[in-house]
């Protein structure tokens, strides 16, 4: 057991499988010698060798089609973009290729690989550099999804992606780079879809995902001085999404937040609201509220762009003023 | 226009796989469509038919785990591969009998236990997957060459740079081939390119060989098949072969092709390459029996293969709901 | 007033502009001479000429930011993209810089332009030529979404995509291309955000978009033989959403469905089914149901093309089901 | 390299703007450096230290209704179209006078209404951006020119390829930039090019000459800039221009440029185009008094604009929610 980063748990879960299985190997760009942008792939390449860390050139397109042909011939590639709103210049790719070729070979085609990349904002890079993109993934049939929120997961859930034999995007947050916490040493290793309750509640269910785990978190500390019992629930993956959790959750607390950092329209949280509203209406105490950024791109100015995200004290005020 | 490689002679057996090959091609596609006539195609279709000695001179020089990729205009380098009519035919009318059991479609024809990586539908899409494809051969040292066919139009779209360029630095063992009919759907390449080879006068910009060959002639496509895939397999890198021929028909089955002058249909039927490789066997002494009898059988294989998709069933309706995942399924919850 | 196709309709929703207004131009592959490969664009070529209706090479982000460009610099231009699906190879011009260029630089650049696309399944074209994109283009804050369900609707909102001063994202469905009806002649000009009421119903409301419109009106046909009075709305558009609209009408029916063409995760019916969970929960009698094809990417072959798409008996049952 | 083009004389004053030019973008970015020094930029910065003469050079021939489109390090190109030295580093700090209202950030400097067209920050994504905004220009019989400033790493990019074969088969008038400082972010572009210049070894796949100049030579720019500017306002098409130069940073804020070789820095340095120009003015005898006030001119330009970032205030929170929509509003439902 010792203490690891978020960024630092990037490295050693992908250094984890690549230990384990040959078949495993990375690409992008600046991952090799660099260590990586973020410095989230240090140590790397000098264990692996080039063979297996590669650096690419500014051809995104390339990155994506890339892995998906080393995966159909026979390696388990990770593939990085550097920071995820780049997934735009690479989306044929994603959503036509990747995610469709094996239903539409009728399962000829497996695609064990996995998509890692830089998402969400809080950074004060602009527009282009702070999306939160895990809605456009979960929007589309044959993606699996995964956002950690801490260290451990980053490993637990790394490994669980690069094992899964379909194609799973990894969404590692910014803004949770120098965030530690005490990981035990060894392997470790998650399954995807299974979420966990993260501050038990009885009053309301609030379900984030990733860096707004932790803003919900706050809150939830926060409401309870208020008097406010509120069940925090951390997705971890949207798909598989684990239903069973928050609709359960819902069945006790009879009110459900989501807090979402991605614009309003048609997000996971819409996607949650909607399985509550069909699923557990008559469960309900009240109206199913989604906080999230408004439906507007981010901009950089510090001030403004944590106006933009949902804040703990946002969550606070929005369950408060429903109670 | 490259002479013809002449530093090796062609077999008489090489002569007759490759004429068998383009015979079987041209079967095949006639009998495509057949089916549409008859109502069994509801999609598209997108015929190879005036292409076949690309097709056929590049599959000859393949090994059982090479790696073919290709476009909607896919089925000839599929068949190519040791798939079956059938189940090509049967994915083109989304039968249960089709490769991808007509989920596909037939623009997807697929058949990976062959090295029929795959037919794409999307423009340039494949450029990058048969590049990835080739690396994991060289990662895994298994010496395997990885072929991605596309058409002229496909040189304008950001991937075919991108593949083309990965391939080049990491010497990868790939051959580009440009099939260039001369048109995209409509509009001839010639209006939306500034050179006049669309993929041979891009060549040097990845460092490579300027590499033009006839493609309605099979033995010099077959010739520079064998140049260049030798030279991927001896880890020398890419080649980028521009093989200029044209389609008989039009695009897709939407399309009567009514936009080609009279006089270029009709210069480009003369060249058709079966006639063109039949007048060479011929003239190297060939019996025009045997000939015709390789031809009769393959007319006969297409029509057991069309046969067996008239009788065969749609798709089981509960193929809808598999195959999204490896695990066989389609659940995205819990 | 003369009868006139869906098809017909897009060429003359995009004629009356270029008549009216010289700024607009129209640009994609194969769209002049040959007249689109779906023959939406007939004669514009012959009337317009090539300065003005050009056909471009395969390069679609060269399509998508060259009308980026234009508009940046006096034109109000109409770029097609052949299949909606092809919006993948250039989303990041869309989502990425159409989409944020206005807001980034606090309105400085102005992009009045349409992305003029064709959508949906039902024609049996196989997984990568038959997505309904909508939802997509939804969830990116900066674009408009319009889906049109009429050729009357095609004209008059293609004309207010034209007039409109932001990037609009323009679907006409594919499997409608053969319906007909009599529309009036001259200009006709919608405004966008706009829901109509298709069929009015007092037992539950059924919100609908583009093919899926006659679906719903098909079963709400069948469901007045069952008894089930049945509230047809049709979006129209998405961005801007006529949320007035669908809530006044749950709010009288007390149950909501939505019939959605998209795959099932993260679409609009989720984001309608989302905005009635919160603000008319108390109005509810049931339920929220959304009916949306399966998360599945589509299968070509038409017996399971037809099973994966929502159709009318499929709306009758679930909406029966429910009763 | 091909030699400066010396055709025509340059004149003194021609000269001094030069210098001047290069002085103020040295001038503003050391600013923005001091900037984050004192903790006023929160967001990242990428400089164009070193890199000014490709700036000048081509700033110099431009009408004031020509258009600019840059990168991330597009701090001169901008500046030199005409803004002014306080909204350019008040976006940089996101502050309230910067020129997108805080709301761009340092990426995304623009000031649509001098032609300074914008700084975009996706690799690549202005190529096509600058290709219609010049063909606009033709459509609407300006006369404008477009020019397009980018990076040696984004020649591997696909709207690289789309966009430059767009604007060749349409004749527009885009200059294409490449300034080739030797590295994308930390990998040198030597290691992923199958060539030796990423631009000009790629202009002949578009029919374009091959233009090669030393960019840290004011001169040798502007004469190439004047060449290549005018050939497009002549309507003669577009050109594709490969400047040498290096950045004397690291690639943005958080990199200190660490995996380049000290001897490397060191010749670059020497060559710093301020340094060369300066060297050349003197041995032609523009008084070394003159070039030392223009010298204290620009800083004191740069340092009155910091003092009005350090006085700005932050963007009014209001900002948030405007400018989504034409209608200066984000509301998205009625
Ligand atoms: C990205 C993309 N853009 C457009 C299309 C539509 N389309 C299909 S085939 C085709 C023409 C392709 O021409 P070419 O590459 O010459 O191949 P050919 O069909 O002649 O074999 C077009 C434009 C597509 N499938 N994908
Ligand atoms: C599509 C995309 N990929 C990657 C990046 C990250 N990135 C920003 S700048 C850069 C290097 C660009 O190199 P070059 O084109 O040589 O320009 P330079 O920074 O040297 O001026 C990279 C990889 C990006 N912004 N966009
Ligand atoms: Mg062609
Ligand atoms: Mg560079």
């Amino acid at each position: 057991m010792a203490e690891l980063t978020y960024r630092n748990a990037i490295a050693r879960g992908i250094g984890q499988e690549m230990e384990r299985d040959e078949r495993v190997v990375f690409i992008g760009e600046d991952i090799g010698a660099a260590g990586g942008v973020f410095k989230t792939t240090v140590g790397l390449f000098e264990r692996f060798g080039p063979d297996r860390v590669r650096d690419t050139p500014i051809s995104e397109q390339a990155i994506i089609g890339g892995i998906m042909g080393a995966a159909m011939n026979g390696l388990r590639p990770i593939g990085e973009l550097m920071f995820s709103d780049f997934v735009g210049v690479a989306w044929d790719g994603i959503a036509n290729q990747i995610a469709k070729t094996r239903y539409m070979t009728a399962g000829q085609v497996a695609l064990p690989l996995v998509i890692r990349t830089a998402n969400g904002g809080g950074t004060h890079f602009g527009g282009q550099h702070s999306q939160s993109v895990e809605n456009w993934h979960m929007m589309i049939p044959g993606l699996k999804v995964v956002a950690p929120a801490t260290p451990r997961d980053v490993v637990g859930l790394m490994a669980a992606a690069v094992r899964d034999d379909d194609p799973v995007i990894f969404l590692d947050h910014k803004k949770l780079y120098a965030l530690k916490e005490d990981v035990p040493d060894g392997e470790i290793v998650d399954v995807l879809g299974k979420a966990v309750i993260r501050h038990p509640g009885s009053d309301v269910t609030i379900v984030a995902l990733a860096a707004m785990v932790h803003v919900a978190l706050e809150a939830a500390g926060r409401l309870a001085e208020h008097g406010v019992s509120a069940e925090v629930i951390d997705l971890r993956t949207l798909v598989p999404l684990d239903t069973a959790t928050f609709l359960e959750s819902v069945s006790r607390t009879g009110r459900l937040f989501t807090v979402e950092e991605n614009p309003r329209l048609c997000g996971w949280g819409a996607e949650i609201a909607s399985i509550a509203a069909e699923e557990c209406l008559w469960d309900l105490d009240g109206p199913i509220v989604r906080i999230t950024t408004p439906h507007i791109p981010l901009p950089a100015a510090a001030n403004l762009e944590d106006l933009a995200i949902p804040s703990a004290e946002r969550v606070v005020q929005t369950v408060l003023s429903q109670a | 226009m490259s002479p013809p490689n002449d530093t090796f002679e062609i077999t008489e057996a090489t002569r007759l796989l490759l004429y068998q090959s383009m015979l079987r091609c041209r079967a095949l596609e006639k009998k495509a469509y057949d089916l549409f006539m008859e109502g069994l195609v509801q999609g598209t279709t997108h015929l190879g038919l005036g292409q076949e000695a690309v097709a056929a001179g590049f599959a000859a020089t393949l090994r059982p785990d090479d790696m073919s990729f290709a476009t909607y205009r896919g089925h000839n380098h599929m068949l190519l591969r040791g798939m079956a009519m059938a189940p090509i035919l049967g994915e083109c009318a989304a039968r249960a009998n089709g490769c991808c059991e007509g989920k596909g479609g037939s623009m997807h024809i697929t058949e990976v236990a062959k090295g029929a990586m795959g037919s794409y539908a999307i423009v340039g899409a494949h450029l990058p997957i048969a590049v990835g494809a080739a690396w994991a051969g060289v990662v895994r040292g298994t010496g395997q060459v990885s072929l991605c066919f596309f058409g002229d139009g496909t040189t304008n779209i950001g991937t075919f740079h991108e593949a083309v360029n990965l391939a080049a630095i990491w010497k990868l063992p790939v051959v580009f081939v440009c099939e260039n009919n001369l048109y995209m759907e409509y509009t001839p390449i010639s209006a939306v390119i500034p050179v006049e080879y669309p993929a041979a006068d891009r060549a040097s910009a990845y460092g490579l060989e300027r590499i033009i060959v006839d493609g309605n002639d099979a033995d010099a496509v077959y010739q520079t098949a064998v140049t260049t895939v030798e030279r991927a397999r001896r880890g020398e890198g890419p080649s980028l072969v521009e093989a200029l021929t044209y389609r008989h028909k039009g695009h897709s089955r939407a399309d009567p092709g009514k936009y080609r002058p009279d006089e270029e249909v009709a210069a480009w039927l003369e060249r058709d390459p079966l006639l063109v490789y039949r007048g060479r066997l011929e003239s190297l002494g060939f019996p025009p029996t045997v000939l015709d009898e390789m031809e009769q059988l393959a007319r006969a294989e297409a029509e057991a293969a069309a046969d067996e998709v008239r009788a065969a069933p749609l798709p089981d309706p509960a193929a809808l709901m598999t195959d999204v995942w490896a695990n066989g399924g389609s659940e995205w919850r819990n």
